[in-house]
């Protein structure tokens, strides 16, 4: 201990240590690292060095065969393609409604139950939904059809269109159970001062809550867009798998399941991986710009 | 936004569930003016301030700005400015962002917004924390950004919820002069909350005085020093001592006031016939502590407790017939002097007693002073 | 305090607060408004054509089935021996989720109040399970939980639930926890309390509305997670949702009312739990509730 | 149910290397995974079987799931030590995968002659019996496809011929439907039954073999709308118009007819020159199980194996006919086989199945190679197109 | 928790970033002492008080109770009452919640906590508002929860932090004796943060002045009130008349100085040679009005500017020589009245003037008062 000595007593090391941010509140990251260390790191390891270890050619061969192969290669493009879009409606879709829902109304408690329930659905229940909804001889057609709205029935299904409301669908009350509650910590004075300094809604909106909810957003956009990337049964049900929905885990799941070729198929993995990383930390790098401190709300 | 040359609130009422926070309150604002919402604790006065600034919907009433309803504008239409007892800073704007906030709404032009915004930030004295975010500032420092970001824009009307309270004397009679300064030289019109009567006195032309709600007073500094309404007023405008008694005589103006043993003179406010029950009211500084000689209006006392208060004391003593008075003075005296203490009789103000619970537990010439 | 007033009838009535917000966002909210029902027309015909189907006989180029019947939700709940799977899979989400808040929270608790060395490298690591599909690591997991004989029954199949949700738990807390102002928690300590006490007497129920959020999210995750559930099931630790995807993607032949009538008892199992949770806790509860417009 | 201790699943404890006793030492806890849906045709066996020989198996379990994650499952298991699972009922797909992978036990030839019934094998099953080489057992068959499906009212002529087929396709278009041949039985029937039928050089050998076979697919494949990632869904849209004529087997032929999810007036036609590309599920058991068990999972096939336990497997048409023994009549078949048959069967498979050659499935390599090709060329072939 | 005999900072400093806001605080608390620090918005006191309070890490220095090192234990071991500028009360528990919730973690019998609380309730007068939650209370009754949770387990220590800052002032008043009261009758040592002096004065036993971190000056309240150690000290502590001059003469004890033309009389603090520049400083309180013949140690000047402040004066003159003075008399003057301003020598501080910035922009007794 640096103890009292005859000169000004220095800082005593559990201070210094906790000037740089370490002092035993960080006991409370043990055990969520434990637990991840004890069982993800291990398996991942291994799942990583068998994507190193292709049935045939060197450690990066499989890879190679991945990138080289347009067919494979195009599972990225497709896979963003839904995956992006898709997040990004959800977020986005998720804030407006979000932000009606605060202060009180009658009847709020149910909306907000509404929006959120479609979360239990799950992807097979959307899936044979939109199936028969969306289908040819689905409701949505009939009404089509018997108001003379289109005279053929619009293909919803089978295509890129289907699995992107299977997103929506599965994506949004998520995103906007995750908005509602961020929307809720912020404290509902900050708007009122904006308001007296003569904004808008739409600028007290832009200026002060949006900003306020933006690490919130952020951290939102990440989840729905991890979940929509890895999107799998949907992609099979209501796309075209072998086409135009040919996403980048149905590769990797072919790979395992039906060619029985794990190596390759954690090469698929890992690269899927790393894409969505790719993307990640650039929404965690521009939310570690953002602020990020107490929002008033419940403080 | 838009000047004016009256603000009128009619009947203005705010309920919260059952409970009553403000009722009726009927105000006249002259263009110009400068009005303190004066009151204890939890007796309406932010209140009265959302509900002008249109962050409080009213439960009754209206509000008008010369022939205009404005209680149904949203606050952004008012063009109010209002300073937040709770300060309410943006978290995520640094302080010179918090302050330009509401000429950025404004879209004045780049250079201007800079120019006011340099100029808000040295009135409130933080040009060395201009790019702190506000979690970053002490107390006091948030407490001048809010005024800053709520006067720089130069509302027609600014209002002001305890904008002081967090401030140093020297810094709050600084802050005070620039607010009367600014008040002037910008011709606003303002609605100031406090429970400082000192700075409601020395700033405002016009005081209004709530208790639970409902206004008790409206008048200038000088009424309301002087005259104090009703005994609630005084007591709040620090008449101190306050005993209850009989009228042994009445004129009308002047009465002789008797309270086991006591008699003495003071001025009636409110009517008051003899016999009548009566509430006395007297400032601690108005007690002179006299030789052992003077009886005009005057009791014998023990001294009981004596408080070093920089040139003067604060002292407390009994009197003979057990009523405890706070004084203060100058004179040096020390806890077990004998005294005479004595009242002007213009000092003395009597009031009928109302029936309240609050009248009741004010002493009678024998019993503690609360 | 002196008698109730009645307003004198010359005073102008309050306008009713509630209009003016109306008047003041009317366009907006009604785009907002006319989207969302039109979400949930469409959202209930998808479910709706589910539900009619489950109990339809047959139902071809119609607008509604020939018949209805339950024997497809009869069938299902012989073939699968539904009551012990639905048993199982509430067993193991009841405990995915609390585990995973209680090993979660802290964490979260710690990246967002904290910015210590090494921070960005821990956050990778939380932010890998999500990232990748069970297909890398979800064999060699299982091997692990086999050989520590955990596999083959319901701890197995909590613990490789645990390790998407856990680090779930940990992103969607953090922003949560940063919104709270550290000054409450300070004012918790002075009054004695340690960090234990101040998380669940203070932090949780001002996290409430996040908790829930993200316990709602790790349970549909939970109840939905194929792939780690049956390679570290046993026979009898099965969950609803394997059963689900052999009855929608086994060989074999298999009605499609009898895929829809398991996708229903599916939902029906995850609403139970959702009505269950949103009706101790509101999600849009404020805490600072008074702080929000009153109520009108 | 608790989490904490867990009780050791009844396979793990025990030798599972040693001599394999006749009867287990003590009965045993049999797991059943069933990948095929094949307990379907077979539990109605198995549970008379643990009625009857309580002393060998005390208690089954079944578990079922889809075939592509078995290998992943069993694997863990092994690699840990720790064979829960007893007995495997798996289709052609996850036995393959299985060999490859080194997952079961070669049942032959050290227990041939615990299973006597494997000698009365029809032909077409004892085919399908080479395909699995030593690992597995043939407990069901079935000639399977392909086969054409109409709906009468709506299709009054079907063709009956590759040109006709074709012809009518291109006349019809978007009325012919078959599902992905990896996600469907009767879709990989007509992938592999094809070569057959268009006379191609080689059907064994879907890479250089089938040139006529992939020209024909890719031409037909500008009729077709989409390809459904499953059966149930071509059967669906026969049902309700959106598919005038898809692709079937026996099986799928009767079997939605008995549920109601295809009309029971719905007919079948074979193609001219057809073979039947038959299709079979065995019972394998997975390396590491005990002795104990392998015992009682090779009693209970023998008992399987025997011709009034192969009558169940008529079901309901399921995987008709479905036994993979001789000499079993429908008629030793139970009372609800009987009238779902009798009512939905139809008299003309009899000479069908007699009149035309059968054919094993390609192996699993080539297998695997097709489907990747048909991926590529026929079916991800839709994109480009629009 | 554990009661001491003594509480002592050793060098206690904190930086943000680059900015010191605390450097070398030494001083040592006695058990059952009242300690008021006071100083300007942002000098630092709040940081200080967090410091002993072991919320914030020190960057150098240690904190001593008797002879246990205790700012390396967390703030809950530390047993220690605060309450915050910001009140910081828990939104989701009621008033009655948050007031027991220092019991509680005590684990008192719920018999005790119930009766404690009750009694802590009924102290800061909030009875009716048990039941309500933070948000649903005013600014001032918020603060008054804030007090009760900290006093009600009665802690060895109590920190305050600007309690009162919003209350009015007859609460004010009310509370301070409270606060008083229970630091006698409970025994606790009190480390009490104000901007306000009277505050200071009349409820401290010492009071430790800061300045932009560093302390000025320890001492009684009489000390700081009449002998502040240096001028700006003496400027905090309501000397608001401050000017420049040289020394004349001087006998170490007493001084003339002059500045254009007024030769003053004062009294020396700290060491001044004839000569020397220094600063005089005078309260308004202490400048008497006397009529146009008084000549010893007085100036003749105009009164500029009259407020109404109750029974006195606040008035600005401004002398022959330019010089802007501020004054408070029960006097009546008006606007344009000529008077002669007199101090008192021994009222009259003599200075010496320090090297900074801000002495530059003192007045010389040509040139505006700031
Ligand atoms: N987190 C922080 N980051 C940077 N600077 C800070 C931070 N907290 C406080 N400061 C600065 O430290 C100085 C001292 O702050 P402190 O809160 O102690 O002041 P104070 O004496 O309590 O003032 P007040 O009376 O206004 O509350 C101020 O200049 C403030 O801006
Ligand atoms: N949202 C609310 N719900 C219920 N009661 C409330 C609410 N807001 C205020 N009140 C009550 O209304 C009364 C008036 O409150 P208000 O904030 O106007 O007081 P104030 O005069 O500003 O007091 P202070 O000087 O302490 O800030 C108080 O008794 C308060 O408890
Ligand atoms: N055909 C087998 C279907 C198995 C479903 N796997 C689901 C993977 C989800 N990521
Ligand atoms: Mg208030
Ligand atoms: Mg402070």
């Amino acid at each position: 201990m640096s103890g009292a000595g005859p000169d000004r007593p220095l800082a005593h090391w559990q201070h210094r240590l906790a000037e740089r941010g370490v002092d035993r509140q960080l006991w409370l990251l043990v055990p969520a690292l434990v637990f991840v260390i004890a069982l993800f790191l291990y398996p991942f390891f291994y799942g990583l060095t068998l994507s190193f270890q292709p049935t045939k050619g060197g450690p990066l061969s499989d890879y190679a065969r991945f990138f080289s192969d347009s067919y494979e290669r195009g599972t990225i493009w497709i896979t963003l393609r839904l995956a992006l879009p898709a997040a990004l409606l959800n977020v986005l879709a998720a804030v407006p409604i979000a932000y009606r829902m605060r202060g009180r109304f009658r009847g709020k408690r149910l909306v907000t139950t509404l929006l959120v329930v479609p979360i239990t659905l799950g992807t097979v229940l959307t899936a044979q939904g939109l199936l028969n909804f969306l289908g040819p001889t689905g409701w949505f057609n009939r009404i089509l059809l018997a108001t003379s709205l289109v005279d053929e029935p619009v293909r919803l299904t089978h295509n890129y269109w289907g699995v992107f409301f299977s997103l929506v669908i599965t994506g949004f009350p998520f995103a906007f159970l995750l908005v509602l509650s961020y929307l809720s910590g912020i404290d509902p004075t900050l708007e009122r001062a904006a308001a007296t300094l003569g904004a808008d809604w739409r600028r007290r909106f832009t200026r002060i809550t949006l900003p306020l909810l933006m690490p919130g957003l952020a951290t939102t956009f990440c989840l729905t867009f991890v979940l929509a990337f890895s999107v799998f049964p949907s992609a099979v049900l209501v796309g075209n798998p072998a086409g135009e929905t040919r996403v980048i885990s149905l590769a990797a799941y072919q790979a395992a399941y039906e060619q029985y070729d794990y190596p390759y198929a954690s090469a698929i993995a890992m690269i899927m991986g790393f894409v969505e990383l790719v993307i990640i930390a650039v929404v965690l790098a521009a939310r570690s710009r953002l602020y990020t401190g107490s929002t008033g709300g419940k403080g | 936004m838009s000047a004016f040359s009256q603000l009128r609130l009619d009947g203005v009422s705010r309920r919260f569930g059952g409970q009553a926070a403000l009722t009726e309150l009927d105000l006249t604002i002259e263009a110009g003016e400068f009005i303190a919402l004066l009151g204890p604790s939890g007796c309406g006065k932010s209140t009265a301030l959302n509900c002008l600034a249109g962050l409080l919907p009213l439960t009754a009433g209206s509000i008008w700005q010369d022939e205009r309803r404005i209680d149904t504008l949203p606050p952004e239409r008012r063009g109010f400015g209002m300073v937040f007892q709770s300060y309410a800073l943006f978290p995520h704007l640094t302080v010179r962002a918090n302050i330009a906030f509401g000429l950025r709404m404004r879209r004045l032009p780049k250079e201007e917004t800079r120019r006011r915004t340099e100029e808000a930030v040295r009135l409130v004295r933080l040009e060395d924390h201009v790019d702190k975010l506000p979690g970053q500032l002490s107390g006091g420092q948030q407490q001048r950004v809010a005024i800053a970001r709520a006067v720089v824009f130069e509302p027609s009307l600014v209002l002001m919820d305890e904008p002081l309270s967090n401030l140093d004397a020297k810094l709050r009679l600084e802050m005070r002069t620039e607010i009367r300064r600014l008040h002037q030289s910008l011709g606003l019109t303002t609605v100031y909350v406090t429970h400082d009567q000192e700075e409601a006195l020395s700033l405002a032309d016009r005081l209004v005085v709530l208790r639970e709600g409902r206004v008790q007073q409206i008048g200038s500094p000088r009424e309301l020093h002087t005259r104090p309404a009703n005994w609630h007023v005084a007591d709040f405008m620090g008449y101190r001592n306050l005993w209850r008694g009989r009228v042994a005589q009445s004129d009308g103006a002047r009465a002789t006031v008797e309270s086991s043993g006591h008699r003495l003179l003071g001025e009636v406010v409110g009517g008051l016939h003899a016999g009548a029950d009566a509430v006395v009211a007297v400032r601690p500084e108005d007690i002179r502590v006299d030789g052992p000689g003077e009886t005009r209006n005057a009791m014998s006392a023990t001294v009981e407790v004596v408080e070093y208060q920089g040139r003067e004391l604060a002292a407390e003593a009994r009197t003979d017939t057990g009523l405890l008075l706070h004084l203060r003075t100058e004179q040096r005296i020390a806890p077990g002097d004998q005294v005479k203490l004595a009242v002007d009789p213009q000092r003395l103000l009597v009031y009928p007693a109302d029936a309240s619970a609050e009248t009741d537990r004010l002493p009678h010439a024998s019993g503690a002073t609360r | 305090m002196a008698t109730t007033t009645q307003a004198p009838p010359a005073r102008p009535p309050a306008t009713s607060p509630d209009r003016r917000r109306r008047i003041a966002a009317r366009p907006a909210a009604w785009v907002v408004w006319g989207v969302v029902v039109f979400f949930f027309l469409n959202l209930l015909g998808v479910v709706a054509s589910v539900l009619v189907s489950s109990f339809g006989q047959r139902w071809f180029d119609t607008w509604l089935p020939d018949g209805y019947t339950t024997s497809w939700y009869a069938r299902a709940w012989d073939e699968f021996a539904l009551l012990q799977v639905i048993i199982v899979t509430l067993e193991v989400s009841v405990l995915v989720v609390g585990l995973s808040l209680v090993i979660g929270v802290p964490a979260a608790y710690a990246l967002a109040r904290r910015s210590f060395p090494g921070k960005r490298l821990i956050f990778l690591v939380f932010l890998l399970p999500i990232l990748m599909p069970p297909i890398t690591y979800g064999i060699p997991l299982a091997t692990v939980l086999y050989k520590f004989g955990l596999a083959g029954h319901m701890s197995g199949v909590v613990l490789a639930n645990l390790v998407p949700s856990v680090p779930f738990v940990i992103l969607t807390m953090t922003p949560f926890i940063e919104q709270i102002d550290p000054r409450i928690e300070s004012a918790a300590r002075m009054c004695g309390a340690g960090l234990r006490t101040v998380f669940l007497r203070v932090l949780t129920p001002l996290l409430v509305p996040g908790i829930l959020a993200s316990a709602i999210l790790v349970l549909v995750r939970t109840v939905g997670m194929f792939e780690l559930t049956f390679l570290t099931a046993g026979p009898d630790s099965q969950t609803l949702v394997v059963a689900l995807y052999y009855s929608m993607s086994a060989s074999g032949i298999r009605a499609q009312q009898s895929v829809d009538a398991m996708a229903v008892i599916y939902t029906s199992m995850m609403l139970v739990l959702l009505v269950v949770a949103l009706r101790y806790v509101n999600p849009t509860q404020l805490v600072a509730q008074v702080k929000d417009e009153p109520e009108h | 149910v608790g989490c904490g201790a867990p009780e050791a699943p009844g396979d793990t404890t025990g030798d599972t290397t040693g001599e394999v006793p006749q009867r287990p030492g003590k009965a045993v806890t049999l797991n059943v995974l069933d990948v095929a849906g094949n307990l379907q045709l077979t539990q109605a066996m198995i549970d008379e079987f643990v009625s009857k020989n309580p002393e060998v198996i005390s208690r089954v379990t079944y578990s079922k799931a889809p075939a592509p994650e078995l290998a992943g499952k069993i694997k863990a298991q092994q690699g840990a030590d720790r064979v829960d699972i007893g007995l495997v009922l798996t289709g052609v797909d996850g036995l393959a995968a299985g060999i490859e992978q080194g997952l079961w036990i070669d049942v032959l030839p050290t227990f041939q002659d615990r299973l006597g019934g494997m000698r009365d094998y029809l032909a077409p099953a004892a085919a399908m019996q080479q395909l699995a080489g030593n690992a597995g057992v043939t407990v069901t068959y079935y000639p399977s496809g392909p086969l054409l499906e109409y709906l009468p009212s709506r299709l009054a002529t079907p063709p009956t011929s590759a040109d006709a087929l074709l012809a009518w396709a291109k006349a019809n278009p978007r009325k012919f439907q078959y599902a992905r041949p990896a996600n469907s039985g009767p879709g990989r029937t007509f992938l592999m039954g094809l070569p057959y039928i268009l006379g191609d050089s080689n059907p064994k050998d879907p890479t250089a073999g089938w040139d006529k076979t992939w020209a024909f697919l890719k031409e037909l494949g500008q009729y077709v709308d989409y390809y459904p990632s499953g059966t149930t869904e071509t059967m669906k849209n026969l049902a309700n118009g959106t598919a005038h004529l898809i692709v079937s087997t026996t099986g799928w032929d009767i079997n939605p007819r008995v549920l109601g999810t295809v009309p029971k007036e719905a007919r079948i036609t074979p193609i001219d020159g057809f073979h039947w590309v038959t299709d079979a599920h065995y019972a394998v058991m997975p390396k590491g199980v005990s002795t104990d068990t392998q015992a009682a999972v090779l009693a209970l096939l023998a008992f399987m194996l025997t011709p009034e336990q192969q009558a169940k497997a008529y079901d309901e048409g399921y995987f008709y006919p479905g036994p993979a023994i001789k000499e079993v009549q429908l008629s030793s078949a139970p009372q609800k086989s009987q009238d779902a048959i009798r009512e939905f069967g139809r008299p003309e498979y009899d000479a069908l199945i007699a009149g035309n050659p059968t054919e094993v499935p390609l192996d699993a390599k080539s297998l695997v190679a097709a489907f990747s090709r048909w991926d590529r060329e026929i079916g991800g072939g839709k994109v480009k197109q629009g």
